[in-house]
């Protein structure tokens, strides 16, 4: 991917805490006024690569650029950079508008621009009721919403956020996503966030970043990680309930697996077509059942082990020849355990892995 | 294949080389005497040097014979190391018809020093438990009170623990003494053993009486294999006011249980003519010997207790 | 028995004389005496002999300054009745002056034993200072303080005070009881005459004591032995102290009239106080300690105790009977003066402590502090004599 | 029947039961304690506790007392510098420390040692250097500095400053290891985001996070204060409340009255008032602790 | 529903924290062997219920039986339950089978047969390697297992489990609830299970108690909870993303709103229809949108507002007579905002409230 002008380029970055490598060598470009998700399991090195961005911690080797200016060894406070942290770190004895406010009062700024600018940014973020409130007197989703604030106010093109909502309960996350998501559309500025949760990886970012053991596996669309996923890791990775893998062995495009030989017409192979030991997946949204699995390509004869019905959905889980394979159907369906159950799917919707180097094929 | 809402516009291409950046890369090279370093390491030297000054004075001087002593300069280093003073303090010094030095009164320390610190600590641990996780009515009520202890003056004290003693028929014994210094301990201890056990999760504490262990139970089985850093901080706090504690150890005991600092007060005090500051100080030094030792062995542990104990927020 | 003996005794000489007292007990195959000795002086020993009393623990005997001291102890029966012993050794008969024994008696019974005297009034000046400040040693308190500046400009310190409240106000006394006289000084305290104590004559002493305070000014010592000190090495001219100075003397192997000279009653009056030190004995309950105390209190009165114990304490022996051939000048000139009966009450016999502390306090004050003019320093001592009781 | 609602005087019996000792200790010996002091502080008891009461006669004796005075305003002065400035040292040398300092473990050792000594030893360490002829002044003079005048323990205006010297340098110690484990309880991301805000180092301390570290602040000034009012051994063991009575302090004047003046009675009325004064500082401390327990 | 066998009675019971009542009046009857989870948001009194079951709390007024036994004043250790904590609770300085075994001991079983015990537990939750462990060596869903198997050893008749999961990442926690509802399986003892997470309530309960402010507002099957939440407050909480409201009110079977009326043929009315002011609620993966929506009832033309696709699914906010709509639409749904979409529902499958009692209609 070519990015003609990007805000934020990152080259070769490496920083270790000691002996341990934290992040290896690594790349990223964003583009202006991207909204970039790092996505990845604890301890990937999420937060360190961010925190390297902000100038909080000091690079082993690499080069940062944020806006075409070579930043590694610049003041966090001088990268034009706003951050938003998990646990909010407000100041907690000074009001909200104080909270708002010191930052620029340190860079020097006149009264009646700050006032200003503190103004503008309660009114985007709706907070002009609260601004004489301390924080203690906030309820998290309000606290987050300040933690933002004191990043708007600083008129940064870039914005950083590490799990900024991770605190706070499902209904609120979820509120808080779109208010972000607006946010994001309206200033249009960059933004780099960190998060642990799919749903808001897949909903607010333009592009995800998949990061494990510090380094970035996957760097694409949110649709194109999920429907192709580039190694086995991101696959099982991304979807809830996971994907289902069922091992086998690829040759002359035929899958051949314990269930039974499957034809894998359909398949948009990465590159030419191999043969060797394989793992294939199949998204439980993906696998049909009943009178819909009679229509694909692929059919197996299965029998109902375990239901959970969500409400909205239901999710069943299948055995074939020892195999388990989780399917989601419709909240509707009615499904007992041990009744057998005809399930299907396209192979044109499933993944093929190579199993030693877990990479897509 | 369908496209979703495809926000990333400038997003194009494939993996190309970005436009030519340049700039400082790799670590930040670290002014090894920055301007900030040496405040810091200036600052601390500085006030280690003040800190260390009187130790200095103390172990020079008490290296120290009498006529260089009489010569001046407390700062400078003796020009003939001598250990007299040191014997002299430790078996020698007289105090009255007695001239065994300090060495009479160290065991009696010890002696002293052991029990007190040992029950001391068992009581204000159980106190903290019983006050962090057994909240009963009008605890805090005690623990007010406890805490006003803290401030009273021991002199206060002293007549009407004279008078509970000797109600208590333990006047003048070790164990009078014992339990005067585990009533006066009791306040700071307490409330850092409180603070602690607090800071503790409190679902460990319904886990344990689920599984049905009673108040000893958790107490020993689950709460003391987890607060060693407290006990450390309880022990150094306890060692060190009780081994210098000179009030309650004269006044509530006997000569035949005088602890060291008695025999201290006594050396120091005692002038002969001139004041023998070489002595004096040996002995003091010698006095104080063990506490130190305790500080510069568990001063990690004692920073870590402080933290974990002291200050809960 | 063993026998625990409380007391405060722990300077050179004091060290030495309490040695011949445990030196007496120790002979007495039957009865040791086991040594409490608290360094710091009455204020830090007598609580703890207090509590010990209180808290139903006591030691066998204590030393206390007789007077009022124990007075309370007495009265609430927590001291033990001597009388006995006082009748067998006909102490009555050989205490001299009587005084001594009069200040242990409470409602006809005997409650101590006193074992020396000793006077306050006494002048100690180093014969080696005056020399090298080119003055003759005088021979009075006048020409005393005539020579002060002399003393200075030789770089000796004129007078040695050292800074404990007890000396300060020991000073005082000793200037009211030469230079106002003993009448006035007994007519004050033991009255508690403020009349008299605001009067004129006072004044004077008032302004005596201001010019004791200038020659005092740059004595930097603490303890009473540490001033005397300074006079033993001639760094100072001289030092108002009581007769246990001698010890020191003695201790340090100075001889009296050669090496330093003593003025009693300053050399304005001859007159000396009878204070002294007494032994007590708590009711312990306990038969065998009893027959310890017994034993002590007869030995501490015998002749040769007396004696021996004396001479290394720079003290007066209690009884007129005993031979003091060894003792040195000064001695001798206190015993000269007992011996004509020119005696006064010791302060402590007139004075509870609680008016003692309060004059300690006035006149340490007083004596540290050059901004407090005698006038107001007279003030206050009036209203402490209009308090006492 | 058992399942009436038990006596909650048998609820967590044992728990009870561990706290007597507590309990007694508290109710015997402090409150007993300070009932008898207070008692007998309206009696005239002079060497043993007597019950003749004489009303207020002690406290307007003490009232009148010129040492007294000199104490309450010594104890003053040395409470309100000793306080301001061991937290205000304290605090500094935390913060030095908390810079990841290489050697930390030296430093904090060398700073916290002397709390191991005792006051006794601390007071005659110092006043050995503080004397003139021996200590700083003599070796200043030596030095050729002849009107070179720094004798604090022998100058009455300014004596209580000479014990404040020795106090703090046994005290700060511990005050900076209290204050070092509060900013380690600072968390992290509130750094972070001051740096992100270009706040200066310094202010960042000032503003953000001394303000965060109330608590901290308030177990500390709870050791000290207690510390304070206790001062005692110290002033003995350097001045003994010279030169003159410049450096006296309450509970010396509660110990000579009642043990050398042999008053009980006055030594009693001085305790209460300063028991008087210590109420003053536990009970908003109790309210603070217990009371305002509504903050996050 | 009548229960003749409570394992678990509750009745009246009421607890306060000095002046705030946590619990008020509240009742619950759990039959023996039932799965029952509570669910509620952050601060409504799950987890003092649970203490106050467990006997860690003592209740201000009521009774509670469990096994038909009074136990409101019995120890904790004497009610038959075992618990599992959200923090895990393990005992640090014990191993992992000392855990286990600690309870046994405390009540004075024989060697041999806590050792039996120990053994058949740790066979169970299969954590036999980890038992010579401590549990600082462990990783967070062993943890959780060495939790439960703590409670398992004692043979208690109930097990209280308080958000067990929470502190687990999603991956984990999928599995990990598939395990506890197996063990539910195994065991049949009664199970009252604390929890944020909608979906392991859905999926784990036999009954679900809905929780508000200390009371109990629905207490039933996860199916009737999601088909005919009893009001307002359950129908919002359960769901995500959750229901659809449209204000407007009631008369002869029709619902007036500013959308238009909409005719409530099909709808089961909870009593006789009444008329007054209401909300008519709606989920959003009841909406049908574009060809489906025409086989629908009601039908609305909308103007697309925000998408936020998911992969597996695609969330699109769509307005209609400034009103706002969530609609699930299927993960390779394309739409764009501003896009016109048809979309509707059927009344059979909407939820109305009255306005002011927010009582189901
Ligand atoms: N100060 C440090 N010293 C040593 N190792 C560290 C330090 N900070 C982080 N690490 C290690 O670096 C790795 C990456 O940490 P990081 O905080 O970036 O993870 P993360 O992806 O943000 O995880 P999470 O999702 O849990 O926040 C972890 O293995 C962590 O243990
Ligand atoms: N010890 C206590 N003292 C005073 N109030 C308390 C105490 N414990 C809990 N509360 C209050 O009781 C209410 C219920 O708390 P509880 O812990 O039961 O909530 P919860 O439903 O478990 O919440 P969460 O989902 O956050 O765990 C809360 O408002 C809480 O503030
Ligand atoms: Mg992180
Ligand atoms: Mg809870």
């Amino acid at each position: 991917m070519h990015i003609t002008d990007p805000s934020i380029s990152i080259r070769n970055l490496k920083l270790s805490f000691g002996a341990v490598e934290v992040l290896k060598d690594l790349d990223l470009d964003v583009a202006q006024g991207e909204f970039v998700v790092l996505l990845g399991s604890s301890g990937c090195g999420k937060s360190t690569l961010l925190n390297c961005i902000a100038g909080l911690l000091d690079v082993s080797d690499g080069q940062i650029f944020i806006g075409g200016r070579n930043v590694t060894w610049e003041e966090p406070s001088r990268r034009g950079i706003g951050m938003v942290f998990q646990s909010y770190a407000l100041y907690p004895q000074m009001t909200v508008e104080a909270n708002l406010s010191f930052g620029l009062k340190n860079a020097g700024l006149p009264r009646d621009e700050i006032a200003r600018k503190v103004a503008e940014a309660a009114r985007i973020l709706q907070i002009e009721p609260l601004l004489k409130r301390k924080p203690a007197a906030l309820s998290g989703g309000q606290r987050q919403r300040v933690a933002i604030g004191r990043a708007l106010v600083r008129d940064v093109d870039v914005f950083l956020f590490d799990e900024p909502l991770s605190n706070l309960d499902a209904k609120l996350r979820a509120g808080l996503r779109v208010e972000i998501k607006q946010l994001h559309q309206t200033l249009s500025n960059t933004m780099i966030y960190v998060t642990h949760d799919q749903v808001e990886a897949m909903t607010l970012a333009d592009r995800i970043a998949i990061m494990k053991g510090g380094q970035v596996l996957q760097f694409d669309t949110p649709h194109e990680i999920y429907a192709r996923p580039s190694c086995l890791y991101v696959a099982e990775f991304i979807g809830s309930p996971s994907m289902n893998f069922i091992d086998g062995a690829v040759a002359e495009g035929i899958f051949a697996a314990p269930v039974g030989d499957i034809a894998l017409e359909g398949y948009d192979f990465a590159g030419p077509p191999g043969t060797g030991p394989a793992r294939l997946g199949i998204r439980p949204e993906h696998i049909a059942s009943g009178p819909e699995a009679e229509a694909m390509p692929v059919r197996l004869e299965t029998v109902v082990e375990l239901v959970e019905p969500l409400g909205s959905d239901t999710l069943v889980r299948v055995g074939v020849q020892g195999q388990s394979l989780w399917v989601r159907m419709d909240g509707q369906a009615v499904v007992q355990p041990g009744q057998a159950l005809q399930v299907g799917f396209a192979p044109a919707r499933a993944h093929l892995f190579d199993k030693a180097t877990e990479a897509r094929l | 294949m369908s496209e979703p809402a495809s926000l990333s516009a400038t997003a194009a291409g494939a993996d190309a080389v970005a436009p030519a950046l340049s700039g400082p890369r790799g670590p930040r090279p670290r002014k090894r005497l920055s301007r900030a370093n040496i405040i810091v390491y200036g600052t601390l030297i500085v006030v280690s040097l003040y800190y260390l000054l009187p130790l200095y004075v103390m172990v020079v001087t008490s290296l120290k014979g009498m006529p260089e002593i009489r010569l001046g300069n407390i700062f400078a280093p003796p020009m003939e190391i001598t250990f007299e003073p040191w014997v002299k303090a430790w078996s020698e010094a007289c105090t009255g018809l007695n001239c065994d030095g300090l060495s009479r009164g160290f065991w009696n320390s010890v002696r002293i020093t052991v029990p007190s610190v040992v029950l001391s600590i068992a009581i204000a641990s159980v106190n903290g438990y019983a006050l962090a996780n057994w909240r009963f009515k009008g605890a805090d009520v005690f623990f007010t009170i406890l805490i006003f202890g803290a401030f009273i003056p021991y002199q206060v004290m002293l007549y009407p623990i004279v008078i509970l003693l000797r109600e208590m028929g333990l006047y003048g014994t070790l164990g009078g003494l014992v339990i005067v210094h585990s009533i006066f301990g009791m306040p700071i201890l307490t409330l850092l053993f409180r603070n602690y056990f607090t800071s503790l999760p409190e679902e460990l504490f319904k886990a344990a009486r689920v599984d049905g262990a009673g108040f000893w139970g958790i107490y020993f089985r689950i709460m003391l294999p987890m607060s060693l850093p407290i006990f450390v901080v309880a022990m150094i706090l306890q060692v060190t006011g009780i081994w210098n504690d000179f009030l309650f150890g004269v006044v509530y005991t006997k000569p035949d249980i005088y602890p060291m600092t008695v025999q201290l007060n006594n050396i120091v005090n005692s002038v002969q003519g001139v004041k023998e500051y070489n002595v004096n100080m040996a002995a003091t030094l010698l006095t104080g010997l063990v506490p130190l030792v305790i500080y510069f062995v568990s001063g990690k542990l004692f920073v870590r207790g402080i933290a974990a104990g002291a200050v809960k927020g | 028995a063993d026998l625990e003996v409380t007391h405060w005794w722990t300077s050179g000489g004091e060290a030495a004389a309490v040695a011949e007292l445990a030196r007496a007990l120790d002979a007495n195959p039957d009865h040791s005496w086991v040594d409490g000795a608290i360094a710091g002086g009455g204020g830090t020993a007598r609580p703890i002999v207090v509590s010990r009393i209180i808290g139903g623990d006591p030691m066998g005997a204590f030393q206390f300054n007789h007077g009022r001291q124990a007075e309370e102890l007495i009265e609430a029966g927590l001291l033990r009745d001597m009388t006995h012993v006082a009748e067998a050794e006909g102490w009555a008969d050989i205490v001299n002056p009587p005084s001594l024994l009069e200040a242990c008696t409470v409602d006809g019974r005997i409650y101590c034993a006193p074992v020396n005297i000793h006077s306050w009034q006494w002048l100690w000046l180093s014969n080696a200072a005056f020399e090298a400040a080119g003055v003759d040693v005088p021979t009075n308190w006048d020409e005393y303080t005539a020579a002060a500046d002399a003393l200075r400009a030789a770089d000796i310190q004129p007078l040695a005070l050292g800074a404990q409240p007890w000396q300060s106000s020991g000073l005082f006394n000793v200037l009211m009881a030469t230079l106002a006289g003993p009448e006035v000084l007994t007519q004050i305290y033991g009255e508690g005459d403020s009349e008299l104590a605001a009067g004129e004559e006072m004044a004077r002493v008032f302004q005596a004591a201001a010019a004791a305070r200038d020659m005092a000014r740059g004595s930097n010592v603490q303890d009473w032995n540490q001033a005397t000190n300074l006079v033993i090495t001639d760094a100072a001219g001289g030092q108002i102290m009581g007769d246990w100075a001698q010890g020191e003397f003695a201790v340090a192997g100075e001889t009296a009239g050669a090496d330093y000279t003593c003025l009693p009653g300053l050399g304005v009056r001859d007159v000396i106080s009878t204070g002294g030190d007494a032994f007590y004995f708590p009711e312990t309950g306990d038969a065998e300690i009893e027959a310890a105390q017994d034993a002590l209190a007869a030995i501490l009165l015998a002749p040769d105790t007396q004696v021996a114990f004396n001479l290394k304490k720079g003290s007066l022996p209690i009884r007129g009977d005993v031979d003091l051939a060894a003792a040195n000048d000064c001695m001798k000139k206190g015993l000269e003066i007992l011996a004509a009966g020119s005696t006064m009450p010791d302060v402590n016999m007139l004075n509870t402590e609680d008016t003692n502390n309060q004059l300690n306090d006035l006149f340490v004050q007083f004596f540290q502090d050059d901004g407090i003019t005698p006038e107001a320093a007279q003030e206050t001592f009036v209203s402490i004599v209009r308090r006492k009781d | 029947m058992a399942h009436a609602r038990p006596n909650p005087l048998f609820r967590n019996l044992m728990a009870k039961l561990a706290a007597i000792p507590m309990i007694l200790t508290a109710m015997v010996v402090f409150v007993g304690g300070t009932a008898w002091t207070v008692t007998y502080s309206f009696t005239n008891s002079k060497l043993l506790p007597r019950e003749k009461f004489v009303g207020l006669q002690q406290y307007e004796r003490l009232w009148e007392t010129e040492r007294w005075m000199v104490s309450i305003e010594n104890l003053m002065i040395y409470g309100i510098c000793s306080m301001v400035l061991s937290l205000l040292i304290g605090f500094v040398l935390a913060a030095l420390m908390d810079q990841k300092i290489r050697f930390e473990n030296t430093f904090r050792t060398i700073i916290l040692y002397p709390f191991a000594l005792s006051f006794i030893v601390t007071g005659l360490v110092w006043q050995w250097i503080l004397n003139p002829e021996f200590g700083i002044q003599g070796i200043v003079r030596g030095m050729g500095w002849v009107g070179f005048t720094f004798d604090p323990l022998y100058n009455a205006q300014i004596v209580i400053f000479g014990i404040l010297i020795a106090g703090l340098w046994q005290g700060t110690g511990l005050v900076m290891v209290l204050m070092l484990a509060g900013l380690r309880g600072i968390d992290q991301e509130i750094w972070k985001a001051a740096r992100v805000d270009g706040i200066p180092m310094w202010k960042t301390y000032l503003f953000i996070v001394i303000p965060m570290m109330r608590p901290v602040f308030i177990t500390t000034l709870v050791i000290i204060a207690s510390g304070i009012v206790k001062l005692y051994d110290l002033v003995v063991a350097q001045t003994s409340g010279g030169p003159g009575i410049a450096s006296e302090v309450p509970a010396k004047y509660v110990y000579d009255y009642m043990f050398s003046g042999q008053n009980l009675g006055q030594g009693f009325a001085a305790s209460t008032m300063m028991l008087l004064a210590v109420l003053i500082v536990v009970i908003p401390w109790a309210y603070l602790e217990f009371g305002g327990k509504k903050r996050v």
